[in-house]
Parts: structure tokens; C-alpha cells; sequence
């Protein structure tokens, strides 16, 4: 019951965060230098024209009355029109939010169930030479681009090796997608029983998830390290050895389900931290999803879309926080709230 | 900031004097000077550890209507279990915490109602010793800086401060060589000794000792007490010793405080607490200290159960629910401090009843 | 009187000793732990190059020749040329110039005014502090490289706008750190001694608190330059940020990326592997910072 | 006189810090009789509480026992393997912490914490260890064990956190359970309360108990035997009556009169100096600096554990046998 009121708190709390962000995406459009009359319009348009097309978007008012405009096109699910697709904003997303939610998802859950463990066993194996390895890949994980990465096993196994598919997004143009049920082609190869879809849609999401979770387990193996360590020396472990509790016992129930605290805790944050990677790595192989088509926009001088991109990536990675947080207090007996 | 330090000042001069021990001071009590050193009259201290939105706030009770003074050279004990306040009331007598009402006067000035700038002068005449000494130095200087920095708050001229901090170290028991050592190069021991240095570059009137010897080792321990006694009688000072020690606090105070859940329970000289008790939990209390002598295996009264929480302090006697020897009247009414002799003062309706 | 005692007056090789003694332990630490020491020669060895850039560059990095497009590495040209016949070597040399100066600019810029508004919401709290730390969660609710993208859009591109973009991005860290410092140092024993010798608040915060929260927002420096160097990197990589012609890491790797399905390898792999050496020399000195700062490592 | 259940022989314990090889144990030997209480009694840094974990076979690294050997009930404990030791841990032999409250794990319930115990050594099911944990809660005056099963450490208090940690040492009743500082940090009258708890668990369940305590007053309360241990080395041995009414090695002495005591009215005479720091041990009997009666010989020439009379041994050249 508690933790109902908690959440409903919490969600009240979002309302000044998400008031923040909507005034930071109207900012976008709103500071950019010169008039963006002149950016919507050609370049050969008349004087009237443009006078008409001021009073008609409303850019004729003054700041805060078009904040209120757009806030209230927002509420109405309206994020704009994309210029350069001809469609409402909030069509293009949806049709491509599954392809990056799809490959966020699956990078994400790599590169848990392999950081974690890993990470785990380098603080058991504490100063020996996979302890060592650890460390360096954890280090180079943060520290190579992931743009590079991208370019690199693209160059390896696509170019030199041949086992991967081109860099060119999620299927090839011969391939036929599976029937769209949820618009992610894994699951809907499943779903529809698609054998030959789903081996397709693996083989070209390979490469990106690989690069993309390689950027993520980093950072997870090294707080899964640190806070293993740090567990490790803790009086409580001390206690469950000195009472004969075996090796097994005391690391992976004692050790391990405190340790996991902070890591569950970080793993907002590296979602934050990869959804920026995500862009690059969708630029990187193409691959058709929020990101790729953010960037184009921005190439095109078309913002409306950026816009609406900037403000959902926002949302989504503060529910994501919330949904954090709110686990936390499940599994941490110690919260109390 | 500060004021320019005036040489010449009577002040100064029997600041200087002290140091170079010139003025032999009385060891014994003062009982010339009617007003005491430092009276607290009824002094309350709620924190509010939890805002609600609908009902009232979640309130720890850390000191009800305390109510103490200290005679100029004496040390008074405060002692009780954790939880039981006495730290806060150390802290509120400085104003390091903001009492929720209540006097305190130093010198008969209210500390409570003067100014920022007032504040800081009358606070450098208590000084305060913590539990903790690495925790009380700064990490980052040096045991020169921390005298010099104290020594100049001190309005010291810097022509005097480095004698006036060699001065100190010898007081305390130093070399003039530990000067440029950081406090991590320094035993427990002797970062309490720097600590306390520090605390009498002021030359304080009271030093306020918060389980001073609470982290030593016990050889050490009663080095620092012992210190701290011949300090005492080197500068008249007057000390108000936090402690949960009893054995300690038998051997350094002239009167004792029991708190108990952030009231006084029992107040009184030394001699008197320790040789006849008249509360039930001092008695308990007393008889709980494990004493280093096989021979007596006396049959104690132990307590059951702990000390309640603070924020909800149990109706009537706060101890009832512990007492062993509680009636009717316990959980109904609350005692207050009636007198004995010699000043003697009990919160017991067994006792009241008997007196009245 | 004075000569009794021998230290009156120190000398500055004293001073120095004695300094130095305070952080024998950091230093025994970072010599124990070579790879440190790596970061740190790799940190001085790109600055270097960023410095001396004219001296070193081979050609010039603008100059175009058509005849020697994409020509792959070779003693003429260690990089190889990129598309315009361009040599890769210099390139990458003005590259790191550039580069460099945009993130120290930036994380010295974020550090500042972050360090500013923590120190002020730490010890000041109330109000004031309120409305900083709800901007700073604003702020924090996007992605870093999102708003990154965004801010860059508006400001539209060049040198200065990543500056101000990546420091933007990067004030957040610095003020929560130096806040929850200062909320951590005010308990502290030494700054309730402090109260009792009746200093003022300036003298705490100035003498006190901050010398004691000074060293975690240097590994925070060291940090988020690698953070700077990726972040402005990303931001030329897809087309905001620094323009062709002009040489830069990310911008260098996005114009090699068509040629890779080709086998035209070194248009991207040599800009990004001496970036990505140069964000490791942060990293590793960051880390070994960090293991110094460590309190559990030092009983 | 039977054979000892735990003899500790020569054991020396080295800790390789940065600063060079701390001497956390120095050879100390010494031995506990079936059924008594032995206090360990030393200032921090004396080396008590390493020999504790080195009797369990627990000092990690950068500790290591480098030479001795610890005899338990006949068998040599350093020659058992890890698995072996886990047999002991807890069953034959276990350990009570000071600090009760970080000693538990955070995220179990304290009932789940005991049973887990109960369960590894025992081949019994979980139904079984749950009934017998309910037994054993109220026996150690417990009032509500089901509901006490299911709180989380931090949602007790310290003293009833130290209750769980006895019942969890206690609860495969095994013949040696060594209680490190187990009142310290607890308010005086909690504090009487565990050390009743303890005497009594001790004769009931006829426990050898080892007590590790700074705490003369304690000990004297408790314990039959009592090893006074400084710098890293054994000082003297004796039983507590003739310990206390005649201590024979000049820092029991020293320590003895040092203490100020709430029952009398004598003061208290300090110690001068202080305790040496464990890497920089001073030559020859490290009591040597701080002691009243030393003499050359004293600076050069470590003095060994000699038995003195009446079952008593110290380590003082100027102890009359």
C-alpha cells in the first residue's frame, strides 16, 4: 500500500521535471539564430508569404504565449510536422521506435549477463590475471568510441571475414520483414512463426547489439567489480564465513545480492549514457530507428522531429529512472519511505 | 572580523599570565562567585526528523526541559545511555545546534539572544573537546597550522603565536618537533592532546568534553583524564564531562547529571550519586559497570529492555517501562526534580512521595 | 629566548618537505601503480602533440591533391590520404590541437561554474540551493549526449558552440560532487571546532571545506575530459559541431565511414585509434586517482 | 590434567603492508581447558582479535599465519583444508563480533540468517531448523521469535542484533565459541544483559567460551583464565582471582592501577607513553619503553612466557619464580 502512495508521490514530482524539459525542447527551436521562417520556407519565398506563414504558426506572439501553444499541442499528442518525410512527427516515431527499442533492449540485456558475471568473478579472483583482463576491458570499453568500434568490426567481419551482413539497417532489400505486430522483427518473427525472418533480422542486428552492449559492459563490469570488493570486505561476510557457510553460499547469496544494489542502481544511468551511443551506432549501420532519423533530420535542417526526439528520449530515460528507483526500494529492505 | 587584540587589555593580560602559569589558581571551587558559570534553565531541543504532509511532524525529543548550572571550577558529569541526549545538551549550550527554547547563560548573558558577532566571542570561552579527535583536526594541517589558525581566532598578535603555541604543546604534553606533523602521523592519544591544545588557545572559562577518552586505548585513557585534571587546576577552568563512562566519571566530576530519554533524572555531587542513588535507573545504571574485581560477585539488578525511541517518549515517568520497582502512579503522571540535601535532585514519584 | 626553539623560522625546502610528506602516501600509491603513470605519459606525450602541431604535421592539413586520393599508408604517408588527397598523418596531428583545446576549454569552463553552484547550494542550502539542484535534475533528466545534440542544433555549428554544449552538459556532475562534498565535510568534527573557535562562514568555506573537497574534483577533471573528448567527438561524427574541411577526430571518422564496406580502412581507424588513446591516458589516470582517494585502501 | 580442546602454539601472524611487515601475532602460545572461560585481554592493536580469526582459519590476505599451530581437540587446525575448516566453522568452533549490527547480512531476515546456519551443518529440513531457531530465540530471552524471525537487521536494535548473532554461533552448539568484543559499543545495561546471556548460554550448554575484550571489568566478571596480551605477544597468564589480587607482570600491574573504578575511591595512576605501533615493535620486551623496572637487559633481550607458580606464567625477567 506504501509503496502506492510513494509512487503516486514520485509521479508528482515528474510534473516540474517534465515542465523543465518541454521549456528546453521549445528552447531549441526558439534560440536558433535568424528566423525560422527561413529555414521552414524556401529561400525564394515572398515577403507576404512569409508574413502569412508567421501569423499562421503563431511566431507572430510573443514567447510564452507560443510555450503555452506548444505545451498544448503537446498534450494533444502533437509534436509537429516533419517536412522532410511529409508526415506528423509522431507518426515517423512511431513506425521507428521499435527498430531502436529493440536493439536498446538486447544491448542492454547482453551486456548485463555477461558484465555482471564476469565482473563478479574479477573481484572473487581479486589481483590475478583475469582480474587484470577485466579491468583493461573495462577501461577500453569506456574509453573507445563506439563510432570507432562500429567501424571496426564492420571492416573486420563484414569486409575481411564476410560473416556479417552489410551495415545497411535491418534487413536487406531481397528480405521481407516478418508481419508487424509489435514492429520489433525479433519478436515479431517469433510471434509469427517466421523462421527465415527471424535468422535475417538476427544476423543484421548483430553487429550493432555487439557494438553497441559493448559500450555498456564496461561500465557494468567495473561497478559490479568495485561494489563485489567492497561487499567482499564487509564485517557481514566476515560473520557467514566464520560460521561455515560455504564459498558458494556466502558469495553468491551474501555478497552477490548486495553487491547487485548499486549496480541496479547504475543501470539508469548507463541507459542515459547508450542511448546517446545508440545514435551513433544507428548512424554507423544505418539502422532506420529514432536516432538515425534524428540525424537526418538535423542534416536537413528540419527540426521539428529533433525536437520530438529530444523530448521522448528525455521522458522515456525519466520513467526509466523512476522505474529504477522504485525496484530499488523493493529489493533494498533498508529503504524505507 | 575580529577585534584588534589589545595588549594591555585585562583580558589579555590574564590571558598571558595563565599561560606563563604566573597566577596561582585556586584547585579548589570558588564559592565566592554567587552567579555560576554557565546556567541552562529549561532548555528543549526537538529535531524534526520527518515532515508530514497531513499530521504532526515526526519529533525527536533529544532534551526536555533540561535545567543545570556549573559552579566555576568544578567539572559536572553528564552521563545516560545513548540515546538519552546528553551530547545534544553539550551542543546546545554552545549553540551548535538551535535550541528550541530554553535560557543559557554565560556569565549571566544569554547566549541564546546575542548576535552572530557576540555569539563568536562568547563562544571562545567554551571550547569544546569531541569523541572522535582524528575527526576533530583538520586532515589537511598540520598541527602548527591548527594551533596557529586557533591562536589567531584567539587574537593573538603573530608575534606571539608561535610561543604561544610551543607553550600549548608543552601544556599538553607535546614536543615542539610534532608541530609539523599531520594529524594521521599522530596517535589517537595525541590528536586528542592537539585537540585539546587547541581548545585552550582561548584560554576557556569552560570546556565542554564530549566522551573525550571514548576512542583511546585504555592505557592511554587516563593519561588524557589525568591531563585534563592538571589542566583544570593550571587555568581554573570548568569542565562539563559527556560521558558513558561511570568510572570515569566518578574519578573527574564534583556533580553528575543522569539524563534519561532527554530529561535529567537525578542530579547531584559525585559522592553522593555513587554512594546512595536515589533513582532506579541511576542505581542500575551504577550496578552495570562491570568492575575489575573477581571478588565481588554481588548480585546485580540488571535492566530488561532498551531505551524507547525518542520520537514517541513513553506517558508519564519516561522510564516506566523499564522501571523495576514502578507503581500505578508511573505511567499516568510525570515526576518532576524534587530536592534533597546538599542539593541532591530526584524525578522519582517513589522518592517524591517519601520526601513530600 | 628564540633559538631555544629550532623551528621558528622554517625554510621552504621545509615547507616543502612537510607538504609533500602529506601526500607521501598518494605518491607511494601512484608510483606502486604503473599503469597510472602510463595515463599520465600519455596524457603529456597528445598535449605535446597538440602544442607543437605546426612543428610536426607533415603537410598541410587542408592542402588538396587530387592525384594522390585515397592512397593507403605508406612511407610518403604514414595515414595514407583521404578522399581529397589529403594527408591523414597531419590531419590527425591539427585534429588532436583542436580537439584538446575544446575539452579542456570545456571541462574547465563546467568545472568552474559547477564547482561554484555546489559550493553555494552546499553551504547555503535554502532557497537559493533548491532552485539550483531542481535546475541541475532538469538538466540531468536528459541523456547527456541528447541534450548535447539538441543544444548543438540551436547554437548551430563551430568550434565555440561544442565548447559550450559539452560544458553545459558537464556542470551537473561537477555541482552535485562539490555539493555532496561540502554536505559531508560540514559534519565533520574539525568544522564544528572551527564554530567553537568562532570563525565566520567565509573563513570555513575558504580555509576549511574547501581545501578537503578539492581532490575529488580534480579525478572529476581527469574524468570527464574523456567524457569531453567523446562527447565533442560524437557531436562533429554526425555532422554538428566542426564542419569539413576542418580536421577533427569524430568529423575524420564520419568521412571514412563510406569508404570501410570498400576496404578502405585508414580514412576512420587512425582518427579515432589516437582519440581513443588519448580518452584511455584520462581514464587511466582517473582510475588511479580514484585508488588513491580510496579511504579503505589506506588502513 | 586432561588434554587441553584448543592449544595455540608459537602462532605467529604477519601482515605485509606498504609501510613493511606488521607483526600482528608474534608467537604467543596458550591453551583452553574443556569447559572454562579464557579472557584475551589487550589494547587495540595487541593482536587479540588476529588470533581469534586465525583459530577459525580466516586471516586473509595481506595477513598470513607464518608459523605455529593451532591444536583443537587433538587435531591440528592449519593442516585442514578449506573444506574441512567450513565443517568447523560454526559446528565445532564459532565466533561472535563486536559491531553486531554490520555483521549481519542486510538483505536477509535475521531468521533466515540463523537457519541457513542450522541448515549447513545439520541434515535436517527447513521446517525443522525453523522450529528449532524459534527454541533457541526464546531461550536467549526473546519475546516474540516469529515476529523477531521476520525483521531485517536494521530493523533491531543493536543488543537485539548481538542476540542474533549468539544464537546463529550458538546454534549447532559447538564446543568453542569465541566472542570478540561482543558488549563493546552497546550502552551499559544492554551490555549486562549479552554478558548474562553469555555466562548463562556457557553453563547450560557446556560451551568453552575464548573472550576477546579491552575490558578488565568484564573479564573479571566472567572469565576462570585470563591471557593478558600486548604488542603482538603474551604478557602473562593466570587465573582471574590471583590475576587481579596479585598481578605479577609490570604492565597488568601498570594497567591494573591505571583504570579509574567505580566501586572504589583509589585514584588511578596512569601509564606513561604509549602503545607501539604493530610495524615499529621496539627491541627486546616491547614493554621495555613504558615499564618502571626496565633495565638494559630489557632493550635487547626479548623475555620468554615462563610458568611462575600456581599454574601462572609471565613474560618478565624480574618475575620471581
Amino acid at each position: 500500500m506504501r509503496i502506492i502512495i510513494y509512487t503516486l508521490k514520485r509521479l508528482l514530482l515528474l510534473i516540474p521535471i517534465l515542465l523543465g524539459i518541454s521549456i528546453i525542447t521549445f528552447a531549441i527551436t526558439h534560440i536558433i539564430p535568424g528566423d525560422p521562417l527561413y529555414i521552414l520556407l524556401s529561400p525564394y519565398a515572398k515577403e507576404d508569404d512569409i508574413q502569412n506563414a508567421r501569423v499562421e504558426l503563431g511566431l507572430d506572439k510573443p514567447l510564452y504565449v507560443q510555450y503555452g501553444i506548444y505545451l498544448n499541442d503537446l498534450v494533444h499528442g502533437d509534436l509537429g510536422y516533419a517536412y522532410r518525410t511529409r508526415k506528423p512527427v509522431l507518426d515517423d516515431i512511431k513506425q521507428r521506435f521499435p527498430a531502436t527499442f529493440e536493439l536498446t533492449t538486447l544491448s542492454l540485456f547482453l551486456a548485463v549477463i555477461v558484465g555482471v558475471p564476469l565482473g563478479v568473478q574479477a573481484a572473487v579472483h581479486r589481483d590475478t590475471w583475469f582480474d587484470h583482463l577485466v579491468r583493461i576491458v573495462s577501461v577500453g570499453g569506456v574509453s573507445i568510441p563506439i563510432f570507432w568500434t562500429g567501424v571496426v568490426l564492420i571492416y573486420i567481419l563484414y569486409y575481411k571475414l564476410k560473416i556479417a551482413p552489410p551495415p545497411m539497417g535491418r534487413m536487406g532489400i531481397m528480405d521481407t520483414p516478418p508481419d508487424t505486430i509489435t514492429g520489433m522483427y525479433i519478436m515479431d518473427s517469433i510471434l509469427t512463426k517466421n523462421w527465415v525472418a527471424l535468422k535475417v533480422s538476427l544476423k543484421y542486428i548483430a553487429l550493432p547489439a555487439i557494438t553497441l552492449s559493448f559500450a555498456m559492459l564496461a561500465p557494468i563490469m567495473r561497478i559490479t567489480r568495485n561494489s563485489m570488493l567492497e561487499v567482499l570486505n564487509s564485517n557481514f561476510v566476515r560473520t557467514a564465513r566464520s560460521l561455515g557457510l560455504s564459498k558458494r553460499t556466502v558469495i553468491y547469496n551474501d555478497a552477490l545480492r548486495n553487491a547487485l544494489l548499486p549496480v541496479v542502481t547504475s543501470i539508469g544511468q548507463i541507459l542515459g549514457w547508450s542511448l546517446g551511443g545508440e545514435v551513433l551506432v544507428e548512424v554507423v549501420f544505418s539502422w532506420p530507428g529514432l536516432g538515425y532519423y534524428a540525424v537526418n533530420s538535423i542534416l536537413n535542417t528540419d527540426y521539428a522531429p529533433v525536437q520530438g526526439f529530444v523530448l521522448l528520449t528525455a521522458m522515456i530515460y525519466v520513467l526509466v529512472n523512476l522505474a529504477v528507483d522504485l525496484l530499488y526500494t523493493v529489493i533494498d529492505p533498508r529503504i524505507t519511505y | 572580523m575580529q577585534t584588534i587584540p589589545d595588549k594591555n587589555s585585562p583580558d589579555q593580560i590574564r590571558n598571558d599570565a595563565l599561560f606563563l602559569g604566573k597566577i596561582p589558581s585556586s584547585p579548589h571551587i570558588e564559592e565566592s562567585i554567587s552567579v555560576p558559570l554557565l546556567e541552562i534553565r529549561d532548555l528543549t531541543i526537538h529535531f524534526i526528523v520527518h515532515r508530514r504532509v497531513t499530521g504532526p511532524n515526526v519529533v525527536v525529543h533529544a532534551a526536555d526541559k533540561v535545567s543545570l548550572f556549573v559552579k566555576r571550577g568544578e567539572t559536572l558529569g553528564l552521563v545516560g545511555e545513548s540515546g538519552s541526549g546528553k551530547t545534544t545538551v553539550g551542543r546546545g549550550a554552545l549553540r551548535l545546534i538551535e535550541p528550541t527554547s530554553g535560557e543559557v547563560f554565560l556569565n549571566g548573558q544569554n547566549i541564546l539572544k546575542v548576535h552572530t558577532r557576540k555569539l563568536r566571542d562568547m563562544r571562545r570561552k567554551m571550547q569544546m573537546v569531541f569523541q572522535d579527535p582524528a575527526d576533530s583536526l583538520n586532515p589537511r594541517f598540520t598541527c602548527r597550522q591548527t594551533l596557529v589558525d586557533a591562536l589567531s581566532h584567539a587574537c593573538y598578535g603573530s608575534q606571539d603565536i608561535l610561543r604561544k603555541a610551543l607553550d600549548l604543546l608543552e601544556s599538553v604534553g607535546l614536543n615542539p618537533s610534532d608541530l609539523d606533523k599531520y594529524p594521521h602521523q599522530f596517535s589517537g592519544g595525541q590528536q586528542q592532546r592537539i585537540a585539546i591544545a587547541r581548545a585552550l588557545a582561548f584560554t576557556p572559562e569552560l570546556l565542554i568534553l564530549d566522551e573525550p577518552t571514548a576512542s583511546l586505548d585504555v592505557s592511554v585513557k587516563t593519561q588524557v583524564t589525568q591531563l585534563l585534571r592538571e589542566l583544570q587546576k593550571k587555568f581554573n577552568l570548568s569542565f562539563i564531562l559527556i560521558s558513558h563512562d561511570l568510572s570515569n566519571v566518578k574519578y573527574m566530576t564534583n556533580r553528575v547529571a543522569v539524563m534519561y530519554l532527554g530529561q535529567i533524572i537525578e542530579i547531584g555531587n559525585t559522592s553522593d550519586i555513587f554512594s546512595k542513588p536515589m533513582h532506579p535507573y541511576t542505581r542500575v545504571l551504577i550496578d552495570s559497570v562491570p568492575v575489575p574485581d573477581p571478588d565481588q560477585k554481588r548480585k546485580r539488578a540488571s535492566l530488561i529492555g532498551e531505551i524507547p525511541s525518542a520520537t514517541e517518549p513513553p506517558a508519564g515517568c519516561r522510564f516506566h517501562t523499564r522501571c523495576p520497582i514502578r507503581f500505578e502512579i508511573c505511567d499516568q503522571k510525570e515526576p518532576h526534580l524534587a530536592k534533597l540535601a546538599n542539593g541532591h535532585m530526584v524525578a522519582c514519584h517513589l522518592v517524591n512521595s517519601s520526601s513530600e | 629566548m628564540d633559538q631555544v626553539y629550532p623551528l621558528k623560522r622554517p625554510s621552504i625546502w621545509h615547507v616543502i618537505k612537510v607538504f609533500m610528506r602529506r601526500y607521501d602516501f598518494e605518491i607511494y600509491l601512484l608510483r606502486r601503480n604503473p599503469v597510472t603513470l602510463l595515463g599520465l605519459g600519455i596524457i603529456v606525450l597528445v598535449t605535446l602533440i597538440a602544442i607543437f602541431a605546426p612543428i610536426l604535421a607533415p603537410y598541410d592539413p587542408l592542402a588538396l591533391t587530387s592525384a594522390d586520393r585515397l592512397m593507403g599508408p605508406s612511407a610518403v604517408h604514414w595515414m595514407g590520404t583521404d578522399d581529397y588527397g589529403r594527408d591523414i598523418l597531419s590531419r590527425v596531428i591539427y585534429a588532436t590541437r583542436l580537439d584538446m583545446v575544446i575539452a579542456t576549454s570545456a571541462v574547465s569552463m563546467a568545472m568552474f561554474i559547477g564547482v561554484i553552484l555546489g559550493a553555494v547550494a552546499g553551504f547555503f542550502g535554502g532557497i537559493i540551493g533548491e532552485v539550483i539542484m531542481r535546475i541541475l535534475d532538469v538538466i540531468q533528466a536528459f541523456p547527456a549526449f541528447i541534450l548535447a545534440m539538441a543544444l548543438a542544433v540551436s547554437l548551430g555549428s563551430g568550434k565555440m558552440t561544442i565548447i559550450y554544449v559539452v560544458a553545459f552538459i558537464m556542470v551537473p556532475i561537477f555541482a552535485r560532487l562539490m555539493r555532496s562534498e561540502i554536505l559531508s565535510a560540514r559534519g565533520r568534527g574539525y568544522i564544528e571546532a572551527a564554530h567553537c573557535m568562532g570563525a565566520s562562514e567565509m573563513e570555513i568555506i575558504f580555509k576549511q571545506l574547501i581545501p578537503n573537497c578539492i581532490t575529488p574534483i580534480l579525478v572529476q577533471f581527469a574524468l570527464s575530459m574523456s567524457y569531453a573528448i567523446l562527447d565533442a567527438a560524437a557531436l562533429s561524427f554526425i555532422g554538428l559541431g566542426i564542419r569539413p574541411p576542418e580536421a577533427e577526430w569524430g568529423s575524420m571518422v564520419n568521412a571514412g565511414v563510406g569508404y570501410i564496406t570498400s576496404g578502405q580502412l585508414w580514412l576512420s581507424v587512425f582518427p579515432g585509434l589516437v582519440m581513443a588513446i588519448a580518452i584511455l591516458g584520462f581514464n587511466l589516470l582517473a582510475d588511479g586517482m580514484r585508488d588513491v582517494l580510496d579511504p579503505k585502501l589506506r588502513s | 590434567m586432561s588434554e587441553p580442546l584448543l592449544k595455540v602454539q608459537d602462532l605467529k601472524i604477519h601482515f605485509s603492508t606498504f609501510y613493511g611487515v606488521a607483526k600482528a601475532v608474534d608467537g604467543i602460545s596458550f591453551e583452553v581447558q574443556h569447559g572454562e572461560a579464557l579472557g584475551l585481554v589487550g589494547e587495540s592493536g595487541s593482536g587479540k582479535s588476529v588470533t581469534g580469526m586465525a583459530i577459525l582459519q580466516l586471516i586473509q590476505p595481506p595477513g598470513k599465519v607464518v608459523a605455529g599451530d593451532i591444536i583443537f581437540a587433538g587435531k591440528s587446525l592449519v593442516d585442514y583444508s578449506e573444506k574441512e575448516m567450513q565443517n568447523v566453522r560454526g559446528s565445532k568452533i564459532s565466533m561472535i563480533f563486536q559491531n553486531p549490527r554490520t555483521c549481519l547480512n542486510p538483505v536477509l531476515t535475521l531468521g533466515r540468517q540463523i537457519d541457513r546456519v542450522y541448515l549447513q551443518h545439520n541434515n535436517v529440513t527447513p521446517a525443522q531448523a525453523s522450529e528449532h531457531r524459534l527454541e533457541m530465540l526464546s531461550r536467549v530471552g526473546i519475546g516474540d521469535p516469529i515476529r523477531f524471525s521476520n525483521n531485517y537487521p536494521h530493523q533491531v536494535s543493536g543488543g537485539m542484533c548481538q542476540r542474533a548473532m549468539i544464537v546463529m554461533a550458538i546454534i549447532c552448539e559447538p564446543q568453542l565459541v569465541i566472542a570478540d568484543e561482543p558488549t563493546t559499543g552497546l550502552d551499559v545495561t544492554i551490555q549486562r544483559q549479552i554478558m548474562e546471556l553469555l555466562a548463562e548460554m556457557r553453563e547450560r550448554m557446556n560451551e568453552t567460551q575464548i573472550l576477546i575484550t579491552h575490558d578488565l571489568g568484564v573479564v573479571a566478571e566472567t572469565c576462570h583464565r585470563i591471557v593478558v596480551m600486548y604488542a603482538s605477544r603474551v604478557m602473562e597468564v593466570s587465573p582471574t582471582r590471583q590475576l587481579f589480587n596479585e598481578p605479577l607482570h609490570p604492565y597488568t600491574i601498570g594497567l591494573l592501577n591505571s583504570i579509574p573504578r567505580v566501586d572504589i575511591d583509589e585514584q588511578p595512576t596512569p601509564l606513561p607513553g604509549y602503545v607501539p605501533n604493530a610495524l615499529n615493535r621496539p627491541s627486546g620486551c616491547p614493554f621495555h619503553p613504558r615499564c618502571s623496572r626496565a633495565q638494559e637487559r630489557c632493550q635487547v633481550e626479548q623475555p620468554e612466557l615462563v610458568p611462575v607458580k600456581d599454574g601462572r606464567s609471565a613474560a618478565c625477567f624480574f618475575v620471581e619464580k
